[in-house]
């Protein structure tokens, strides 16, 4: 059902964990629905040079999860604004059906994750 | 790798004795039974003997066992049949909360199309209580349908006190016995039940046929309109070898049963309460009436899928109520009957033992489970260790 | 004794090769196909394999094909499912005087249950002309089920007059194929049908398997309700063994069909010209718009049964429209919509030949079958010689 | 699904044909039902000596009129007037339920026959 790449992300999950002082964090999904997922980005210079995640989620959670991270880091912040899901699940060969609105989770964090950033800026 | 499977609630394989008894059957008994010549008569014959067994071994007539091809297609006879064939008589269907989906939608289907139902609740044990049953009758209720045992969490219904209340008041009362039959000893009489359904598979018979037992004197619309094959209750020409197949594996599974129930129940023990040890972690189901191999937890904060991906890697094959398998949003409509949360829900685990369980598996599971929590829960927003 | 079995339409016996491609699938691929183990992720393979060669063969996609229990059930589907899911549109139901039962008394229950029906005639010849089946259009049809091939005398229907017909209005429309699917080459798109039946058993496949085809875009409700199985259409555990059954005996009957038809068909004549010479004979069905292997004569002044049971004494295995086979009192309802009286419809012999037939059997057939005839005429009370 | 006894009389059907001159006939059945039963039979002494039945109809019909004419041979008047159709059954060893209507057949045709005795003997 999953691709070999879904499955690595979710074997050997990228980039798990949390940024103490991060510069932008995002949380996306809930309980009810059985997804969340919460991103930590650490910025430099106007681009992204960290990225970390936690994920309660299926199997296309964690691994979506895994990949923006992998996606983000090195990015602009312009570039990492243009990440849109259907990339991220391109970027794993694609997903089950069914699966599709868990790639939303990982773009919605992110961008989630965009906007504390600028609003910690402007504050 | 190795490889233990721990998913017989779903479906088990074919045993090999059930597939040598089908062969034959294949190879020889091809005849259409409605015939009047020698093949016809042979498959008559082969049927005749299996709908004899069947019926004995359940405690039933030889004319109130329907084989069908499926344990849905049993339930979905039993409730619709009974529903359009009362229908001038009255429109109210009584079911529970955590009925297998092939009652619940089947009773849903019946609401949208002019019949009204009322869906029991259970306690936290996952038990429907009789006397809730008996509360919710009407004047215009003409079916009660409640299951044997809980495919998800195990817990085993009072169906004998339902078929009295159900009998006192003239009232038809179907059971869902799919996961009892093979497993329990069933005896349609004592439990006083007018229909019983129960599927091949799930006692290492072949998928693809099932059967209904439905009591002398009790009329059902068919489901399937046609010939006049059983008895004019389920048209279509018949599957003799499954037939036998399902047939042969009801007579092991009831001539072994007391070598193998005990056997079960001492590794689902030991399971239960290994996996108890886990932080955090709550055990579904009624502790006692349960079903012998049917083992439910629930870990917090992890989620269901991710769960079964991980024991897939170690070579498990475990289910969960988890909405992530089945691609709806909502966890488990049984565990969220008996009050757990969304969040508790999501993270429950099914393992259901079966013949070739042994304890070397339980140890298995016991070592390689905490771990795998342990990995999810560290990746878990929710866990804070 | 010589056993030539000439019931083909009735039921076939299981190709060695089909069987071979089973039993792999009994004893490897038990797994349930909704799961995400890997026992699960191999039955998914399996079915999904079956399916893509199945829809291939028919000239369908992937989605538009649901495995089914029986012919019976697929036929019950596409009629119930399409009655009931579009009933606030409207509830007038077109199908014609010659359908199988499984069609037949599908329309019958839902006229008792709220819809209306309009059964079209046949001519002498057992056909249905697409002009009765445009007069018998109203504002509120809502589907048109017209058969393929009729099991019991032959005749071939008009279906891709009718599916043009029934596109320009916008109503759907079924055809039962169960008798044509294997013996002719079938292309759903080139047919323009919305919904296809077929059964497996008809063509050297199990019994307990069939399909429906569903043109993408055409909404049913279930006929059985429960997991999400074939995409909410039909729900229950999937039979891998007899659906990989299926599709091994639809690319064998198709790869085999240019050698296996014509021969059929010499046979099938051969036949027909031979039972022609007894006197007081009448050959039912279309002479060219015929099953390949379809013969179907009435002896004047004999019964039906009591020819069978003959025949089958000289171990031939054939088939009758006769009353007495079934229980009822009526003969084939087939030969009475086809204008033949009650009396000589019960005289009436089907034979259907099959890949083992041989062109001795069609010499011991010709030679056996006239001194029977002869033998009942003169018991008979309605027989002057 | 009939018995070896039913199978006999229907493969060697005891006292086929017709009497010319018979003392009473007696027809059964109709063809729509398609079964239709004709039973001749000659008197002497007020005792059945012969018998002989044509049958259209199916195997039970066949056997139950061949059995029912070796029954009544030999028999006084009375004693035939009392055959039922369940004795006719019982003879050949039971019939299939859905049979059972072929056994009426035979014991109606009996009766007309002999009321046809009857009515020739009183004209
Ligand atoms: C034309 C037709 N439709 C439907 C059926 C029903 O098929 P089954 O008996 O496999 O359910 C048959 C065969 O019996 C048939 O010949
Ligand atoms: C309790 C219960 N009822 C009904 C069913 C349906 O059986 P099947 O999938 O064989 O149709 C199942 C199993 O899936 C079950 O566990």
């Amino acid at each position: 059902m999953y691709t070999d790449k879904v499955m690595d992300h979710f074997q050997n999950p990228r980039n798990v964990g949390e940024i103490a002082n991060a510069d932008g964090v995002g949380e996306e999904g809930n309980v009810r629905c059985g997804d969340i997922m919460k991103l930590w980005i650490k910025v430099e210079d106007g681009r992204i040079m960290d990225a970390k995640f936690k994920t309660f989620g299926c199997g296309a959670a964690i691994a979506t999860s895994s990949m923006i991270t992998e996606m983000v880091i090195g990015k602009t912040l312009e570039e990492a604004q243009e990440i849109s899901n259907q990339a991220v699940a391109e970027a794993l060969d694609g997903l089950p059906p069914v699966k599709m609105h868990c790639s939303n989770l990982a773009a919605d964090a992110l961008q989630k994750a965009l906007d504390d950033y600028k609003a910690k800026q402007s504050a | 790798m190795e490889r233990i499977y721990l998913d017989h609630a779903a479906t088990t394989p074919v045993r090999p004795e059930v597939l040598e008894a089908m062969i034959p059957a294949y190879k020889n008994t091809f005849g259409n039974a409605s015939s009047v010549y020698s093949w016809g008569r042979e498959a008559r014959k082969a049927i005749d003997d299996a709908r004899a067994i069947t019926a004995d071994i359940l405690g039933a007539e030889f004319n109130e066992i329907i084989f069908t091809g499926s344990g849905s297609e049993a339930d979905n006879l039993a409730i619709k049949g009974a529903a359009w064939k009362q229908q001038h008589k009255g429109k109210h269907i009584i079911t529970s909360a955590i009925e297998h989906h092939a009652v619940l939608d089947t009773v849903k289907w019946l609401e949208a199309n002019g019949f009204d139902a009322t869906y029991v609740p259970v306690d936290e044990d996952g038990l429907v209580s009789a006397a809730a049953v008996e509360e919710a009758i009407r004047e215009d209720t003409i079916l009660i349908t409640i299951m044997h045992g809980n495919n998800e969490m195990g817990t085993i219904q009072p169906v004998e006190d339902i078929a009295v209340l159900a009998k006192d008041r003239g009232i038809l009362f179907h059971t869902d016995a799919v996961q009892t039959v093979g497993s329990l000893p069933i005896h349609v009489k004592d439990m006083g039940v007018d229909m019983l359904s129960l599927a091949a598979h799930k006692f290492y018979g072949p998928k693809g046929v099932g059967a209904l037992y439905v009591r002398k004197g009790v009329r059902l619309d068919p489901l399937i309109h046609g010939g006049a094959q059983e008895r004019n209750r389920r048209a279509g020409t018949e599957d003799i070898p499954s037939i036998v197949g399902l047939t042969k594996a009801l007579e092991l599974a009831d001539s072994e049963r007391r070598e193998v129930k005990p056997r079960l129940i001492a590794m689902r023990d030991r399971l239960i309460q290994g996996l108890e040890q886990i932080p955090d972690t709550k055990v579904n189901g009624h502790r006692d009436k349960r079903l012998p191999n049917n083992v439910n937890v629930c870990f917090r904060y992890i989620e269901g899928e991710s769960l079964l991906l991980n024991l897939d890697m170690m070579g498990i094959a475990a289910s969960s109520g988890s909405a992530c398998t089945s691609g709806s949003l909502d966890p488990s409509h049984v565990l969220l009957a008996m009050g757990l949360s969304h969040e508790v829900a999501h993270g429950s685990l099914r393992l259901t033992l079966g013949r070739s369980s042994t304890e070397a598996d339980v140890d298995y599971v016991l070592k390689h489970v905490p771990p795998i929590v342990k990995r999810l829960r560290d990746m878990s927003p929710l866990y804070q260790a």
